[in-house]
């Protein structure tokens, strides 16, 4: 039941917050429901409930990873939102909450799923939800970033989709391969399924999930929708989404793993992986705008991310941790870079001056997140990080090894000079600014708290998860 | 270990009390002072126990993280290092609370002492990690906060600018040092370095990759060129007693970690002895050379810091020989300079940078052209910078001819050996020819800076800094002369760091080891004599004066009637024959007209090579642009070639599983 | 210590002053000259001792104590030299680093004293001075690590004495060519033409006289001595590499010496006789010509 | 049955191709509505039993493909009063040479796959086709209405092939697929009129404002 719930209480609560008219009780609303949900997943992970649907939604340790994830960047955007909402009106205010809460809700669904055509009703779920999430401001720009996200995410997740029909061919093809679609089901009967179909599977797959993701080529509507949404969207997609379609990306490579294509998928991961990197790493060095720099960044990450999965050895255990460490950074980065733009209302780098003078709290968290999201000790993305080079070595890539290291090079200097020029340099023409509401801060300092946690400190139930998680992904524990 | 974590604790706590009590400014100073010389003092009791000849300690702590439990001890290498930190982090954290004083106004000063602290601690912890994880969370944190010394001046441009070269560079470095140990781990069980020890063997080609992974990541930190393009900048923009703990600390972590490694990996290969050899003379050459081009004080000693570390680096080069020829005098000679060198620079280097601290302070200008005349107004920040001056010149009886002497024992003891190792002889010419341009360079700055007479108005405006400024000043100066007179004090603890470094048990027994044990008695004995003789020669002098006629009158201005201070020899005319002479070398242009000289230095390997790079890297980016033209069809059209070319990887995969 | 290393020293000491006289007597002789008497410098110095002192205002202790310590480190230099053939004063293994040392402790008094005056001259003086020492600087560590190569001693006293006897049958072209690189650095260091000129008029042209200009009395005095000085710590060791005289007795070790300086200062003498003054920036050439002198007789002992 | 069927899937074919090789957005639309409408038809040709599931999926599919989508777009292009040419990147003749290659792809490849043996022979190959040919409207028209056409032809190709694994595939998924369609085609649709509002066209090609 408790899994149910997990789904249902955001879906319906997303439908109540909808009813009420009044603004304060809809944001109370929302931090009440992502409290709740917070506790749920707290419930979960202590006492792990049964599969429920006929196997179809069960917990397993990467779906839990995810799901706690999921569950805590959104509480900590549920209480920026509340800041948020007072100083901005977002035209359809009512929608807004609406959105984000059946964001939540499809989310729970895609890292609960263990059945892949219901993992993608939730993966399409959670495009649509947050897609009037972005176009809240109505104008030319806003539009174009939506209707790109739109086409580029549907068409992708149709393919997914013909992904997903492809891996039922491939099951069905084969007797007694147990429930269609079902995770587990597949997992135990992948060395016997039909090899062509389960590659065409991964493929349209990893298309449809790595178009969600941002993999290169497939990234090009990130830096718009990244750039365009609001912050906290922004920082909900970065974290969340980009979470929720790693996740679909390693439902099928657990499957395909399983099944001995492990030749097949791992040079295309790596692939995608580097190209990613280059192409992030390309685009930061130019960019003049800090939020689409943020959305380069977690195209950056998000082929950290392939690349650790594809090389397997510890790879999946980093990757696996990086999904938590990454998720934790781009968000907290959104959140900074949103008071940010709350007080001056531009994201572009050259209108941002001496933030560390006028807004001290949040400079000094976009700084812990400068440094923290280019894998910097002692923060957590750095212990994920230095995994994934690890295994890059040990599993004999020395020249991924050093492509990596070299691209994160140049993904520091780009991130760092733009970044550190807003934190220090000096203010022109300095708009009136607020004060920083402690709504606005707080999320984001529980999260640089909890990556510099993480870089000094793996709680033990976590690197439980994480061991078996990377067990399930062809991977060991460092 | 208990009293080690306490005194880090305590140096921690000062930092804390200092911002939390920024309301209340000399209660602050006054308990960051205290808690700080108390820190340093409690924290150094276990390092000087290890250096007397205590065990070494331990302590390890069981943490989640990958990479196995983060261990924290001290040896003779590590413990030198930990004393060098504290001691003269501390000097410096002191100056800093009365150099900072004057701007609490205007700037985050509490913030900054809690980041020395934090300077402080990171440091000490970096020599006392010995596992790798540990060892790069302190090494990076480390980073940072230096990092946000440097641009603690933030409102100026020139102070960004510096600080982000600074932190590129060493965060590169940084991403070295994540593939060094990444590398050496393949195959160890866990990534502490007892671990990465039993391994070592193991390791293909010798190490080539750990050895040159070291030299890029700890080149980077330690500012060998042409890894010092970061170093001059960073050391002049910041604040001068960050300036000190940079120039006198930080750095040497570079040089603590090629030795880490070596110790680590047992003895390395010739190739890696003769290429560090080679970089230290490039370092030590190029280093001094640029610093007689330059105007700006700071900059200048930031030049002076690549020159030293090229001298440290001649020590460790001679080191790797000496244990890859197996001629176990030489490496640990050669290791003891090194490390012997690292304190001494340690010391006066950051009285230099306090001193010219103090310049800048009571002048606002660091311009050395703009100065002259300053030992009658400031005679107490004379006498330690020309304390200091002498000693990283060379000079008897100060401390840095103690460790150039040891470096020369290893270079000479080379040419008595056999085989190749005799090629490493001629490292003394090139020591020697450093030498000589250190003493060209520091004439410069003590001559135009503090005698003569002022060339504009704020130097004669200048007036002698506070107490506060000066304490740590003269006691550091102390240990110039200390070191130098008494350098047995030191030479028994560097020698078991070189020891352990070069990995031979009891050095005592070897012959060339005691050989240069008495010598340091002997050069004890010279300095003793030396002081005593000139003691001597000044007491027999103004006995003669003291009967005769003295007149005080102008200079003798050779005929010219009415001689003027902007006459005086200028800090570029007077290094002009020597900057001209190897001009092609150090990428120094020279202006001249008939009635104007100047040159302006560029650091050749920022300016021509880095920055060039860099642009051109960009223009390549800029052409990839067009694949992102915002046009959706096109983005399509991706999806559909990569569907397309994932098909055919497909089709080409073949059938089988 | 031994007393005919001290007795040794003591007579160098004395007879350091008659070396500059003996090699302008020399250059006089050989231009067809009278020139001033030998032992010229000895009056000069009785005379300057006895003089007042008359100081710029502008100058500070560094200018007072510059000179006593120019003499007192060459002194203590001259003092690990084994002048007797045998035995230095006082010397330990690497204490050629420490001579060098000694010797450039001598060299930055002068020249912050010469700058302390503010003059421009001497200041420009100063500057030649560092500028020529940094080029003759590695020619003299070359020429200390051909010794060393040679007689596998690192201290003046061990290399000096008996091995280099013994080294001379095998390594005498290197050590040959070593002798004739340190009486060139000889040259340079104690301001002898072809590097510079002690009778020149002109203070543009100088480069160690124009940096005392401003010292007077039992100062002057000092510095001149300690010129001498340093003239006769290298004429000793021009004369210890090139006439091995360890094999002889005590008094006559000695006497080698004194003549073998006097034979040097001649030979300086002759040089100024036949050669001009080299152009400033051809100075360099001339020191680097010498290093690599050394530097070749160091690659034969190598081979 | 088998002729009922090929008769289906060469109109979804021909629907493809009138799409493709019309200048009008109407004529676009209808014969995309023509599609949904044929594959609604589609499950109860192909399996002659009358389930509960499958006339529940036909009366979705035909509601949502070929009724309320349809019109919605219809009512979108029509409220907005935009011209009603299609305007392609590329002409119509080379349009349905590149749907006919499509075609002859499609066929080649599904011949060579490995098939399950309930699938139609014809069946496959149409839905490839028609995935192909939805993703060239998509890449070379410049209407935004148009784009939206090609993702609807898209999913219809899909939806084809899941056909062959509509027993395998359960109801409530299925229902959960056509829903998150509709809402999809919804919010372009909505976008769009958005669009044509603040451009005063829906030519997508004007949307290029945001780019490196």
């Amino acid at each position: 039941m408790t899994l149910l719930a997990l789904i249902l209480v955001p879906a319906l609560a997303a439908a109540g917050a909808y009813a009420h008219r009044e603004a304060a009780y809809r944001t109370g609303w929302l931090v009440g429901v992502a409290a709740l949900h917070l506790a749920l997943v707290v419930a979960v992970w202590l006492a792990p409930p049964a599969a429920v649907l006929g196997g179809w939604l069960a917990v397993d340790a990467l779906g839990l990873v995810v799901l706690a994830l999921v569950s805590l960047l959104f509480f900590v955007v549920a209480l920026y939102t509340v800041g948020y909402l007072r100083r901005e009106d977002p035209r359809g205010g009512r929608a807004f909450v609406s959105c984000l809460l059946a964001f939540l809700a499809s989310a729970s669904l895609v890292a609960l799923s263990h059945h892949f055509a219901l993992l993608w009703v939730g993966m399409e779920s959670t495009t649509l939800a947050v897609a009037p999430l972005i176009f809240h401001r109505h104008d030319r720009r806003s539009l174009e970033a939506v209707w790109k996200y739109l086409v580029l995410s549907s068409v992708a997740i149709a393919l997914a989709l013909l992904g997903t029909f492809f891996l039922a061919t491939a099951q069905s093809l084969v007797a007694g391969a147990g429930r269609p679609l079902v995770l587990e089901d597949l997992v135990a009967a992948a060395p016997r399924l039909h090899v062509a179909w389960l590659r065409g599977a991964f493929i349209f797959l990893l298309v449809g999930f790595g178009t969600k993701m941002g993999l290169v080529p497939l990234h090009t509507w990130k830096p718009d929708t990244y750039g365009e949404a609001p912050s906290l969207v922004g920082g909900l997609m970065a974290g969340a989404l980009a979470s929720c379609a790693f996740l679909g990306l390693a439902r099928i490579t657990q499957v395909v793993l399983a099944a001995g294509l492990a030749a097949f998928v791992r040079p295309l991961l790596i692939g995608f992986g580097l190209l990613s990197l280059a192409a992030a790493a390309a685009f930061m060095i130019l960019q003049s705008d800090v939020k689409r720099l943020l959305a380069y960044s977690s195209i950056e990450h998000t082929g950290l991310l392939v690349l650790g999965l594809g090389l397997g050895g510890v790879g999946p255990y980093g990757t696996v941790l990086h999904v938590i460490n990454s998720g934790l950074a781009k968000v907290l980065m959104f959140l900074a870079v949103g008071n940010v733009v709350l007080a001056t209302g531009t994201s572009a780098a050259a209108g941002n001056r001496g933030i560390l003078r006028t807004l001290p709290v949040s400079g000094a968290l976009l700084l812990i997140g400068l440094f923290a999201v280019t894998g910097s000790p002692p923060f957590g993305p750095f212990v994920s990080e230095f995994t994934i080079l690890r295994a890059a070595l040990a599993e004999g890539h020395p020249w991924v090894a050093a492509g990596m290291v070299a691209l994160l090079a140049i993904v520091f200097v780009g991130m760092a000079a733009m970044i550190l020029e807003m934190l220090h340099g000096e203010r022109g023409s300095a708009g009136a600014h607020a004060p920083e509401s402690g709504w606005l801060v707080v999320g984001p300092a529980a999260l640089a708290a909890a990556i510099l946690t993480l870089g000094l400190y793996i709680p033990a139930p976590l690197q439980d998860a994480l061991v078996r998680a990377a067990a399930a992904l062809g991977g060991r524990a460092p | 270990m208990a009293f080690f974590f306490a005194g880090l604790a305590l140096i921690l706590a000062g930092g804390f009390v200092a911002v939390l009590a920024r309301r209340a400014p000399p209660v602050a100073d006054h308990l960051f002072v205290v808690l700080v010389g108390l820190g340093s003092v409690v924290g150094a009791v276990p390092a000087l126990r290890v250096l007397a000849g205590g065990g070494v300690v331990s302590v390890s702590v069981a943490v989640a993280l990958p990479g196995g439990p983060w261990v924290f001890g001290l040896d003779p290498l590590s413990a030198f290092f930990v004393l060098v930190f504290l001691g003269v982090g501390a000097a410096s954290a002191m100056y800093g609370v009365a150099y900072l004083g004057a701007e609490r106004g205007h700037r985050p000063v509490a913030l900054a002492h809690l980041l020395v602290a934090m300077l402080i601690v990171s440091l000490a912890l970096v020599a006392a990690a010995q596992a790798a994880v540990a060892f790069l969370v302190a090494w990076e944190v480390m980073a940072i906060v230096a990092y946000l010394l440097v641009v603690f001046e933030s409102e100026r441009a020139e102070a960004r600018r510096a600080g982000l070269i600074y932190l590129v560079a060493t965060h590169t470095g940084t991403l070295a040092l994540f593939v060094l140990f990444a590398t050496w781990g393949v195959r160890a069980s866990d990534l502490t370095f007892a671990s990465l020890a039993a391994v070592a063997p193991a390791l293909p080609y010798g190490g080539a990759a750990v050895l040159v992974l070291g030299l890029v990541g700890f080149g980077v930190k330690a500012g060998l060129v042409p890894l010092h393009f970061w170093l001059p900048g960073a050391h002049a923009a910041s604040p001068s007693h960050v300036s000190a703990l940079m120039s006198g600390l930080v750095i040497k972590t570079g040089i603590y970690g090629l030795l880490r490694l070596v110790s680590l990996l047992g003895a390395p290969p010739a190739w890696w002895g003769w290429a560090v050899l080679a970089l230290g003379l490039a370092s030590g050459v190029l280093g001094v050379l640029w610093a007689l081009a330059q105007h700006d004080l700071k900059r200048l000693l930031a030049y002076h810091s690549v020159e030293n570390i090229g001298i440290i680096l001649l020590g460790l080069g001679m080191g790797a020989l000496g244990g890859a020829y197996h001629v176990p005098v030489v490496a640990v000679l050669g290791y003891t300079g090194a490390v012997l060198h690292v304190m001494n620079h340690a010391v006066f280097k950051s009285l230099l940078f306090l001193g010219a601290g103090s310049v800048a302070r009571a002048t606002g200008t660091r311009q050395i052209d703009r100065l002259g005349g300053l030992s009658r107004l400031m005679p107490v920040t004379w006498l330690t910078f020309l304390v200091a001056s002498a000693a990283i010149v060379g000079l008897p009886p100060l401390n840095g001819f103690v460790s150039e002497w040891v470096v020369f024992q290893a270079l000479l003891r080379a040419g008595v050996a056999q085989g190749p190792l005799r090629l490493a002889v001629f490292g003394a010419a090139g020591l020697g020819l450093i030498g000589a341009l250190a003493l060209a360079c520091f004439a410069k700055v003590d001559g135009v800076v503090f005698l003569g007479r002022a060339r504009e108005a704020e130097a004669a405006a200048a007036r002698e800094v506070g107490a506060g400024m000066l304490v740590p000043m003269i006691a550091l100066a102390l240990a110039c002369v200390l070191i130098g007179v008494a350098p047995v004090l030191v030479c028994g603890p560097a020698l078991r760091a070189g020891g352990l470094v070069a990995g031979v048990g009891g050095i005592s027994g070897l012959a060339g080891v005691a050989e240069t044990v008495v010598a340091v008695r002997w050069i004890a004995g010279s300095a003793v004599a030396l002081i005593a003789a000139l003691g001597l020669g000044l007491l027999l002098r103004a006995a003669i004066l003291r009967r005769r006629p003295v007149a005080v009158d102008e200079t003798w201005g050779c005929g010219y009637a009415v001689p003027n201070v902007r006459m005086q020899y200028t800090a570029s005319s007077f290094a002009a024959p020597l900057v001209e002479a190897y001009a092609p070398l150090a990428g120094v242009h020279v202006e001249r007209s008939a009635t104007s000289y100047a040159t302006h230095a560029r650091d050749p390997v920022l300016e021509l090579a880095l920055l060039r790079s860099w642009g051109r890297l960009r223009t390549l980016a800029g052409r990839l642009r067009p694949i992102q033209r915002g046009r959706l069809h096109v983005y399509l059209l991706y999806v559909v070639a990569t569907v397309i070319a994932l098909l055919v990887y497909l089709a080409a995969a073949g059938p089988a599983r | 210590m031994t007393v005919s290393s001290v007795a040794t020293l003591a007579a160098v000491l004395s007879v350091a002053p008659a070396l500059p006289g003996l090699a302008n007597r020399t250059k006089s002789f050989l231009t067809g000259r009278r020139g001033a008497p030998v032992l010229q410098l000895y009056s000069d110095l009785a005379k300057l001792a006895r003089k007042g002192a008359v100081y710029s205002g502008t100058t500070t202790s560094v200018f007072r104590v510059a000179p006593v310590l120019a003499v007192v480190s060459t002194l203590l230099a001259a003092c690990l030299l084994p002048l007797d053939g045998r035995e230095p004063v006082a010397g330990f293994t690497g204490d050629i680093v420490l001579f060098a040392a000694l010797l450039a402790l001598g060299r930055f008094a002068v020249v912050l004293a010469a700058l302390d005056t503010g003059s421009s001259f001497e200041g420009m003086g100063a500057s030649r001075e560092v500028t020529f020492a940094a080029f003759a600087e590695p020619g003299l560590f070359l020429c200390l690590l051909v010794l060393v190569l040679a007689t596998g001693r690192l201290s003046l006293g061990g290399m000096l004495a008996a091995p280099l006897a013994n080294a001379w049958p095998t390594a005498a072209p290197s050590l040959v060519m070593v002798g004739i690189s340190l009486f060139v650095l000889m040259l340079a260091e104690t301001s002898r033409v072809p590097v510079d000129d002690p009778a020149t008029h002109l203070e543009l042209t100088m480069i160690h006289e124009v940096m005392v200009l401003d010292h007077s009395g039992p100062d002057l005095a000092l510095i001149l001595y300690g010129g001498a000085l340093k003239l006769a710590l290298f004429g000793s060791l021009v004369v210890g590499v090139l006439v091995p005289h360890s094999a002889l007795d005590a008094p006559a070790g000695g006497a080698v010496l004194v003549v073998g300086l006097l034979g040097v200062a001649a030979g300086v003498g002759v040089v100024e006789s036949v050669m001009a003054r080299l152009r400033l920036d051809r100075v360099p050439q001339f020191l680097i010509t010498a290093s690599a002198l050394a530097g070749f007789a160091a690659i034969l002992l190598l081979g | 049955m088998a002729q009922l069927e090929a008769v289906v899937l060469i109109l979804v074919i021909v629907a493809n191709f009138v799409t493709l090789g019309t200048g009008r957005l109407t004529t676009c639309i209808r014969a995309v509505a023509l599609q949904g409408f044929l594959l609604g038809l589609l499950p109860v040709v192909l399996h002659a039993g009358w389930s509960l599931h499958q006339i529940g999926l036909a009366a979705g599919t035909i509601a949502v493909k070929a009724v309320l989508l349809p019109r919605f777009l219809l009512w979108a292009i029509r409220e907005t009063a935009i011209r009603r040419e299609v305007e392609p990147r590329v002409g119509y003749v080379a349009s349905l040479l590149l749907g006919a290659a499509g075609l002859a792809i499609a066929f080649a490849v599904a011949g060579r796959l490995p098939l399950p043996e309930q699938a139609a022979a014809l069946l496959v190959p149409v839905a490839l086709a028609t995935v192909i040919m939805g993703l060239v409207v998509l890449t070379t028209r410049r209407k935004a209405v148009n784009q939206v056409v090609g993702y609807l032809m898209l999913e219809n190709g899909i939806y084809l092939f899941g056909l062959t694994q509509t027993e395998r595939v359960p109801f409530l998924v299925e229902v959960g697929v056509l829903l998150d369609i509709f809402v999809a085609v919804f919010i372009m649709g909505i976008v769009v009129f958005h669009i044509n509002r603040e451009f005063d066209s829906i030519d997508s090609a004007r949307l290029a404002e945001l780019a490196e």
